[in-house]
């Protein structure tokens, strides 16, 4: 399965091309081009899975973790060295499928929504940039592989997010992404050396082979602080995977980061890279559970309150991708959050395999929300609630299958999300109920804040819109990724993911327990008809209510003033008292002092210069008094 | 008995009395006499160590002599200059030789 | 010569140099400066005397008292205007110089009050004969070791360097 | 009697010679023959400058006042370079209007001098060190006035003469307590008899005060920069290389031919001397606004490091500090030469009347770079070589502390250095600036002389061996 | 003939031919022509020398030749190269040859060429000796020109800060000397070779005690070691372009390579006795720049701070003494001299249109210059430590090599030196952010030309040395790192 390889060189090659020369072509061509490339890695992509599920994958009973191409690139010590290569399983061909397809979605949306946007060549060079990162991430073969290519997609991202540079808004934006995310891969890269400095490797087969007995055994009891060592390593590492899947609190940048094109939302910050995180713990997965579960269990809660944390923002917010920005958040929480609780092995891995699960029918439907949204946005020009309403006049297509991703991410029956987080959700039951109830909870909030999303932007009230500006169906290049992202968003679900991908590589049968499934339908129910009941017309209910909730309403429309706390954490600690001292320190005591030593010696040359006062007789005097201090200091000394 | 350090201490006495006169007169040429009495000082060392010690040779005493001779010399060519200086300076205090400095 | 008597007149010699000394650097007068000086220089040939240089006592008073002298007194003649007093110092030249002097004079005799070998071994007694002209001459012509045919040569050239540097500087030039 | 004696004297003679051919030409020419006699001392001199370089017969000469050797005509040979630079840089100045009359004076009192010189490195004799010292200080006071229109050179006359005596006068107090405490001046049998006594020390002590007036140490420096000032450039220029350079080396024979046996006291003294003139020095030099006066407290802090080479007593110390003469000789007439240039063109010294001065003038800017390069150390120079050859002869005497603290003052000194190059490269000219202008051929070969001197001198290293090579003790 | 001595030679030809022409295209041409025989011969020595190393891979240096020159001192002139040296001479020929372009259109040409030439003579002989008095020399040969240079072409404080500069270098070379000296003293004054004091001699360990912080510091100062770094950003604001470019690049390295080739070398036993002193205050440099960077306005300031920081880790890596960290140190001199003269050739290309270095006044340029904005984009992102370009791996080498070490002291310093990967990321996207996007500030930005055709030359070729290094790095620390191997064995036989 050599050509695996060739699933992630195309997309830097297109790169390459796209990047230098990209500027000489016309957009459309560069654009064409860059969708051909992506279509060829998506086929290529398919093609892998599917030799990878049906054909080669399955050795015995477990699924192998194939490792077709691999080469040293950076040698440190004999033991620890960088290699880049492939390493096919069931999780990295699974997130294959889902980015080449995401991608390819996008860039084919992309040609119509960037549509005479100045830089479109660069637009493409840069999600080409992205799909190799993102690509290359997830098959990698060792955790450094998996931290360079982690960089290289917070640069995409970067990139991508300052697509539109003029915007100080969107810079200021694409700064903040990534200077969190790179704050977080401090606490990542740190973890890596902790970690390899024990176990003296970076590979993954040999930090998880055997329920990761290379680490258990190799940490050998250092502790610090109280904690073991390896639950440092692990919960930095996962800090790293945190700041990328916008956990609370290193959340902050994602709702910034819709600065950017709106597909570009829908690729990355929906359905990719910002499960980076998620698929880091999930790599590591044994090591984590066997080395230190202490850390898991800080994943659970940590990803039960960002779950619960970004519904409530979302559910204020009025910034239709912020609203879907902060579901995004909760979603990946709730994928946190399932591996957190899950178990290592058979059906004790449920909720392993339900991350995975919902990490896969998530990234379908948000993307279509995320596109369906930017086709509304492409349509009125605004991202605001209150310039939309009643769209669904103009905008069939987008109005279904919006409709069709909201009952997805809903979880109603048999749209892809109801399985996905159905899963999630029993593993959370058995293993932590107060996590259940609080993952339960933010499924009907879930529900109710994207329903109040559906019906603000396609009904609520019969709004007219100017002759010039008359919103109008999106073109067919936008319309046929939401269908066919529609498509896997309905049936997604019905994969017997189980099958295919558990902590153990063995794979196991799951059923639906009905009773947290009625459970979490009922609730969902709940919140549609609670959000239809509120938004479906126009109505003034929703801000009585929101008068009636006064302080909490205002907290949750601020985010619970979480961009405020950092940024009294960067402006006024960072700058005003380290970076200003400093700069003061430098300039007056450390330069002070140095100008201090050029200065005393000048003060002294003034001072002696009495010495030479012209008059022969007190030379004369110093002359004959020197010679006889000298004559007394070295007689009587 | 006239002892050495007699001789020692006359010759001290005005050398240092030489000196004093050096650094504190005002006139150019009594700058030099209180300079003749300084090198007079020390020829007078250089005898009386000749005579008292090392009576053998005449190296003392003839070092004498010729510091006499350089003496001279010396006085005729600082006169020179001091002369040189009065035409320049109008005078010959000392204290006006005293434009360059610092 | 009575050995006491000459202690006497020996003390009486270096006094009236030491007092002729100080008269010398303190008087107002340039001439009267001069005439100390004079005197000074004749009461040291009467010490080279006591130490039996009788030769050196003679250059003493010819070169010194005769020559030297007297160029003084003509530079005083050239230089000094009629009634151009010499006004002391401020007085606070006259304390360091006191002050540097007392140092040195203290420093050199400690010193030699520290050397004791030169008081232990200075009863030599020396004659009343005179050095004769004859070794004076062989000296000051000589080659070998203990003779100084050189530096009697040098100081020749020394000399006629002194007088060309004198003449040139104290000539009065063509004005300009 | 035994004439034979003199023929160990080949440099001496010779120099005679020279002095008494001029002293009849100076006589005997008018006005037509006049222009000649500029020439013609060049060349005999030149004559006698490289006659210096035929092997000469060692020995000891009239009872061992004198001796000559190797090192002793190596040393001699220096001097007369240096002499032959400053010749070459007075051209114009003794061809101006006031000087035009007394240019045979200049000659021979300066051949003189160089002769008291001669005998103050040949001495093995402390009466014969003196009579060499005075005879090279005397008629330099002449030479100091030698400026007669102008106040400053009267002022330094007096002030160099008076001093002068003085230091010599305290040079003889030290050295009659040396003679009292030996019994003899003769090197050679003094060396037998030192003895680390108290009456030694003191008179080595005022001994060190003479000559160290001669080398301008601190504390007997400071008439150096108000003489430096007034005296005439060339004779600064003599005074600060010839006459120092003389000096040094009759220390460093009495120093190590006499003393060697105490050398613990010596070196404690001159480690002393060393730090406080070079910091002194330094520190002086800071602020000048004169560029003579600059360069004499320059040339102060240079005669710091010579004493760096001097303690280390051995005869590496011997080789560095003869090698660094050489190496200053050539550094400090370079920039001599660009003075004087300067000066008789516009008749200014001060270091404002360089600002700009690459603009106009670029080559002599370049010479006087390259000078201040070499006083500085900075590579290629000479001045590097011969910095780091007088650190390694204070190394190999363990001084590792000196080493330090004289490094830390090179900084110091690169500073007012680098404000020299300021001046000439970076500073806008003033109004009044000196023009370009060419300056004479006499005094171009003499900076050419320096320039290759600086240049190879140091990268050519048989020169170093060489010095290496003499032996110095007969 | 030693194919080593052309790097001195081929610089002194160059000033040579310079002195005889005045026209400018001549100028010109002898200094492209000058560079790239530099570049090319740099390139053939790698190769050379790769072959060489295949056939002898026991010797410690090649291409050894040397002269004796001051017998009587034993002083020789010995030129020969190990992995450390080709990588830094090749650096040197990549900058000078760069750095000719970036100063294409000086005033004074001539005058500027001759200095840097003599400038790049210093550089290279440092480079290719092996013995200290050589190297001693030819890093005071180095350092001079810089005077002339910034007080001449400077701009801003310049007399100030060359003065500056060069004396905070000499006081740095101060303590060097006495190094050397000592060096050369304790070992038995046989001999300057550093091969052979390194295998034959022995330095007490008393005097090792002052003599490796003496020359630490000596060259610590050049590397910007806190608290003697200030020249660094005074000297580098007033500095024209290809002298910031050289020095930043490649001088600084000069500091780097002498603590390691000599302070370590030849003291292993005082470097693990006092190299926790330095460790703390290189630890300090690597932060400590970095946070001054982050509030400076002036993009040639942040560039220096920047500087402080990324030196700083070269010699935390080299204080490290094991071969991975080492290696990363020489890598990071690598990287960081080639990423910070592409930064000083962008910022002298920005403010030559600009007239402005003030981060404040800027806006937008990416739209007004889109070629130089994206080569100061590579630039920063090398800075950061992106992989795929230089600055990564060579951090990347640093951190994992600085973290075998054992031990609290050691661990904790390199998370602290770790942090300053995110510190840089924010001054760097900050000054990305103010200068290159958002509006434009300026209106008379507006019609500023691109980079013109040499100045794309000077940049294109930085950045591909940058990428080659980002994609291909085991060659560069194969290289490197088996030229460590007889430093780390002395280091472990202490």
């Amino acid at each position: 399965m050599e050509y695996s390889i060739l699933i992630v060189i195309t997309p830097f090659l297109l790169f390459l091309f796209l990047g230098l020369v990209g500027g000489k072509l016309k957009p459309n061509v560069a654009g064409l081009i860059g969708t051909l490339g992506m279509g060829l890695c998506a086929v290529l992509a398919y093609t892998v899975a599917f030799q990878y599920f049906f054909n080669v994958g399955k050795i015995g009973e477990s699924w192998s973790q194939i490792v077709p191409f691999n080469f040293v690139w950076l040698k440190f010590t004999d033991l620890l060295h960088i290699d880049l290569g492939v390493l096919l399983d069931p999780i990295s061909v699974m997130m294959l499928v889902v980015i080449t397809t995401v991608s390819l979605m996008v860039h084919i949306y992309s040609l119509g929504y960037m549509k005479g946007e100045t830089g479109f060549q660069r637009y493409y060079a840069l999600l080409s940039l992205f799909s190799f990162s993102m690509l290359g991430l997830v098959v990698a073969t060792n955790i450094f592989q998996m931290y360079i290519f982690w960089e290289l997609v917070g640069v995409s991202s970067y990139s991508l997010i300052g697509f539109y540079y003029q915007k100080p808004s969107a810079v200021a934006a694409s700064k903040k992404a990534f200077i969190v995310t790179r704050f977080a891969d401090l606490g990542f890269l740190i973890g890596i050396l902790i970690l390899s400095f024990y176990t003296k490797t970076f590979d993954f087969a040999s930090l998880t082979a055997n329920d990761a007995e290379l680490v258990t055994t190799s940490f050998a009891g250092g502790t610090f602080m109280g904690l073991s060592l390896a639950t440092w390593a692990l919960a930095l590492i996962f800090m790293g995977g945190a700041g990328k899947s916008a956990m609370f609190p290193l959340h902050i940048w994602l709702p910034d980061a819709m600065e950017g094109p709106t597909p570009v939302s829908a690729l990355i910050h929906a359905a990719t890279m910002v499960v980076a995180g998620v698929f880091l713990v999930a790599r590591m997965f044994p090591v984590y559970f066997f080395a230190a579960p202490d850390v898991l269990t800080m994943i659970a809660y940590v990803g039960a309150f960002t779950a619960l944390f970004a519904a409530v923002i979302a559910i204020t917010q009025t910034d239709i991708k912020r609203v879907l920005a902060f579901s995004t958040i909760s979603q990946i929480a709730y994928m946190m959050v399932a591996l957190g609780v899950s178990e290592y092995g058979g059906h004790d891995g449920l909720g392993y395999m339900a991350s995975m699960f919902h990490l896969f029918t998530h990234a379908f439907f948000k993307a279509l929300l995320f596109l369906g949204a930017g086709s509304v946005i492409h349509a009125v020009h605004s991202n605001e609630m209150k310039d939309m309403g009643n769209l669904r006049k103009y905008m069939p297509i987008t109005n279904i299958t919006f409709a069709i991703a909201c009952l997805a991410i809903a979880g109603i029956i048999p749209f892809s999300g109801f399985f996905s987080k159905d899963e999630i959700l029993a593993a959370a039951y058995h293993n932590h109920p107060a996590i259940f109830w609080t993952l339960w909870f933010v499924a009907g909030l879930t529900a109710f804040y994207m329903w109040r999303l559906y019906y603000s932007i396609f009904w609520n009230g019969d709004k007219k819109y100017d002759g010039h500006h008359k919103p109008h169906e999106s073109p067919w290049t936008m319309a046929v990724p939401l269908v066919i992202l529609a498509v896997f968003s309905i049936f997604s679900g019905l994969i017997p993911f189980a099958n295919f991908i558990s902590s153990d590589n063995m794979p196991f049968y799951t059923h639906i327990d009905w009773k947290v499934a009625s459970l979490s339908l009922v609730v969902a129910v709940t919140g549609i008809f609670v959000a239809r009941m509120l938004y479906r017309k126009a109505s003034t209910k929703p801000a009585e209510i929101a008068q009636k909730m006064g302080g909490l309403y205002t907290a949750s429309l601020k985010k619970f003033y979480m961009d405020e706390v950092w940024g009294w954490v960067t402006k006024t600690v960072v700058f005003r008292y380290i970076c200003e001292p400093i700069k003061w320190f430098d300039r007056h005591i450390i330069d002070g002092s140095m100008n201090g030593l050029a200065w005393v010696t000048q003060k002294s040359s003034t001072a002696i210069r009495g010495l030479q006062s012209g008059q022969v007789q007190f030379y004369t005097w110093f002359f004959v008094a020197g010679t006889l201090v000298i004559a007394l200091l070295v007689l009587f000394l | 008995m006239i002892k050495l350090e007699f001789y020692l201490v006359i010759s001290t006495l005005m050398f240092f009395i030489g000196i004093f006169g050096f650094i504190t007169r005002k006139s150019m040429i009594a700058v030099l006499i209180s300079l003749e009495l300084v090198l007079n000082a020390v020829e007078i060392n250089f005898a009386a160590f000749n005579r008292f010690l090392f009576p053998h040779q005449l190296e003392g005493m003839f070092f004498a002599l010729f510091g006499i001779a350089i003496t001279a010399a010396e006085t005729a060519v600082a006169l020179a200059i001091i002369i040189n200086a009065y035409r320049k300076l109008g005078n010959i205090n000392i204290n006006d030789a005293s434009k360059m400095r610092g | 010569m009575n050995p006491i008597v000459n202690l006497i007149l020996f003390s009486i010699l270096g006094l009236a140099m030491l007092l002729l000394s100080v008269f010398a650097i303190t008087t107002k007068s340039l001439l009267r400066s001069a005439t100390y000086l004079l005197l000074v220089l004749i009461c040291t040939a009467g010490i080279y005397l006591f130490l039996n240089y009788h030769f050196l006592a003679a250059v003493q008073v010819s070169v010194y008292a005769g020559g030297v002298v007297i160029l003084f007194v003509f530079a005083i003649f050239l230089t000094t205007k009629k009634d151009e007093a010499l006004l002391p110092h401020e007085k606070k030249r006259y304390l360091y110089a006191a002050l540097m002097i007392l140092f040195g004079t203290g420093v050199t005799f400690f010193m030699l009050w520290k050397s004791k070998f030169l008081f232990s071994n200075n009863t030599v007694v020396f004659g009343d004969e005179q050095l004769s002209m004859q070794l004076i001459g062989q000296t000051l012509m000589g080659t070998e070791k203990y003779q100084y045919l050189l530096p009697f040569e040098v100081l020749s050239v020394m000399l006629l360097a002194c007088i060309i540097g004198g003449i040139l500087i104290a000539r009065k030039d063509k004005e300009l | 009697m035994n004439f034979s004696n003199f023929l160990l004297m080949g440099q001496e003679t010779g120099l005679i010679v020279v002095v008494i051919i001029l002293f009849f030409c100076d006589i005997f020419s008018t006005g037509k023959t006049a222009k000649w006699f500029y020439p013609l001392s060049i060349i005999l001199f030149s004559i006698l400058t490289l006659w210096g370089f035929c092997p000469k017969p060692e020995g000891e000469a009239f009872g061992g006042i004198f001796v000559t050797s190797d090192m002793t005509v190596l040393m001699k040979n220096i001097l007369n370079i240096a002499t032959l630079l400053v010749f070459l840089q007075s051209y114009r100045w003794l061809n101006s209007k006031e000087q035009s009359e007394e240019k045979g004076e200049f000659f021979i009192i300066t051949l003189i001098t160089l002769l008291g010189m001669y005998l103050m490195v040949s001495a093995n004799n402390f009466m014969m060190l003196y009579i060499g010292m005075e005879t090279a200080s005397l008629p330099l006071a002449c030479l100091a006035a030698f400026n007669k229109h102008q106040e400053k050179s009267a002022e330094a006359g007096v002030k160099f003469i008076l001093i002068s005596a003085l230091a010599s006068a305290v040079m003889l107090f030290g050295l009659s307590f040396l003679y009292g405490a030996m019994g003899t001046l003769y090197f050679n049998d003094m060396s037998l008899t030192v003895l680390n006594n108290p009456v030694t020390i003191f008179g080595l002590v005022f001994f060190l005060g003479g000559l160290g007036f001669k080398l301008s140490l601190v504390p007997f420096h400071l008439w150096t920069a108000d003489v430096y000032e007034g005296a005439p450039t060339s004779v600064t220029a003599y005074l600060s290389v010839v006459s120092k350079g003389a000096a040094t080396f009759a220390l460093i024979f009495a120093l190590f031919k006499v003393f060697g046996s105490m050398d613990i006291v010596w070196q404690n003294i001159i480690w002393w001397l060393s730090v406080i003139t070079i910091t002194l020095g330094n520190l002086f030099a800071i602020r000048q606004k004169d560029i003579k006066r600059f360069f004499a407290f320059s040339s102060i802090s240079q005669a710091g490091y010579i004493l760096v080479g001097i303690i280390a007593y051995n005869a590496q110390g011997m080789t560095a500090t003869v090698y660094y003469i050489l190496a200053y000789v050539f550094s400090n007439l370079a920039a001599f030469a660009v003075i004087s240039a300067v000066e008789n063109q516009s008749g200014k010294t001060s270091i404002a009347a360089f600002n700009g001065l690459y603009k106009s003038n670029p080559k002599l800017t370049l010479v006087m770079m390259l000078s201040v390069f070499s006083l500085g150390g900075i590579p290629v120079c000479v001045g590097f070589f011969s910095k780091l050859f007088i650190f390694l002869a204070a190394a190999s005497a363990g001084q590792y502390v000196l080493i330090f603290i004289v490094v830390l003052n090179t900084v110091i000194s690169l500073y007012y250095y680098l404000l020299i190059i300021l001046a000439m490269f970076i500073k806008e000219p003033e109004e009044s600036a000196v023009a370009t202008f060419k300056s004479d051929i006499y005094n171009r070969i003499g900076m050419l002389i320096c320039v290759v001197g600086i240049l190879a001198v140091g990268l050519v290293s048989g020169i170093y061996s060489y010095i290496n090579s003499l032996n110095w003790v007969i | 003939m030693n194919i080593l001595l052309l790097f001195v030679f081929i610089p002194i030809l160059m000033i040579g031919l310079l002195f005889l022409t005045n026209s400018m295209k001549t100028i010109r041409s002898i200094m492209v022509a000058g560079a790239t025989a530099l570049l090319a011969l740099s390139i053939v020595l790698v190769i050379l020398f790769l072959r060489e190393r295949a056939i002898d891979p026991i010797a410690e240096m090649l291409f050894i030749s040397s002269w004796s020159w001051y017998a009587p001192l034993n002083i020789s002139f010995t030129v020969g190269v190990d992995g450390i040296s080709v990588a830094m001479l090749m650096l040197s020929s990549i900058i000078v040859f760069t750095g000719v372009f970036s100063s294409w259109n000086m005033n004074m040409a001539k005058e500027f060429f001759l200095w840097y030439c003599l400038l790049s003579i210093g550089v290279y002989g440092f480079f290719i000796t092996i013995d200290l008095f050589s190297m001693f020399m030819f890093y005071e040969v180095a350092l001079i020109p810089m005077y002339l240079l910034i007080g001449l072409w400077g701009t801003g404080k310049k007399e100030y800060a060359a003065m500056k500069l060069t004396l905070m270098l000499m006081g740095g070379s101060a303590f060097l000397l006495v190094g050397i000296i000592g060096i050369f003293y304790t070992s038995g004054h046989v001999t300057f070779n550093l091969l052979e004091i390194a295998n034959n001699l022995h330095i007490p360990i008393e005097h090792q005690r002052w003599i490796f912080p003496a020359t630490f510091l000596g060259f610590g100062v050049l590397g910007a070691l806190f608290p003697f770094h200030t020249w660094s950003p005074d000297g580098h604001a007033s500095a024209p372009t290809a002298v910031s470019m050289l020095h930043a690049g490649v001088l600084m390295k000069l500091g780097g390579y002498g603590c390691f080739r000599v302070a370590i070398y030849l003291m292993p036993e005082a470097a693990h006795e006092l190299g926790w002193i330095f460790l703390i205050l290189t630890g300090i440099s690597v932060v400590y720049g970095a946070f001054s960077a982050v509030v400076q306005t002036d993009l040639k300031y942040i560039n220096a701070y920047s500087s402080v920081s990324h030196c700083g880790l070269v010699l935390f890596a080299i204080l490290m003494m094991n071969r991975t960290a080492m290696t990363g140190a020489i890598m990071q001199m690598l990287s960081h001299g080639l990423m910070t003269a592409l930064f000083f050739a962008l910022i002298g290309l920005i403010y030559g249109r600009t007239h402005t270095r003030d981060i404040r006044e800027m806006g937008g340029l990416m739209k007004i210059m889109p070629f130089a904005s994206v080569c100061y984009v590579i630039a920063g992102l090398a800075s950061l430590g992106l992989p795929g370009l230089s600055g990564f791996v060579a951090e990347m080498t640093i951190f994992v090599g600085s973290f075998q070490n054992a031990g609290v002291f050691r661990t904790v310093l390199t998370i602290i030196a770790c942090c300053s990967i995110v510190i840089t990321a924010v001054y760097i996207l900050r000054t990305v952010g103010k200068i290159l996007y958002g509006p434009v500030q300026n209106e008379h930005h507006l019609h500023l030309a691109d980079a013109a055709w040499y100045e794309k030359i000077s940049t294109v070729g930085l950045i591909l040395a940058i990428v080659f290094m980002g994609f291909y790095p085991s060659g560069v620390a194969e290289m490197i790192s088996n030229s460590i191997i007889p430093i780390i064995e002395r280091l472990a036989g202490v």
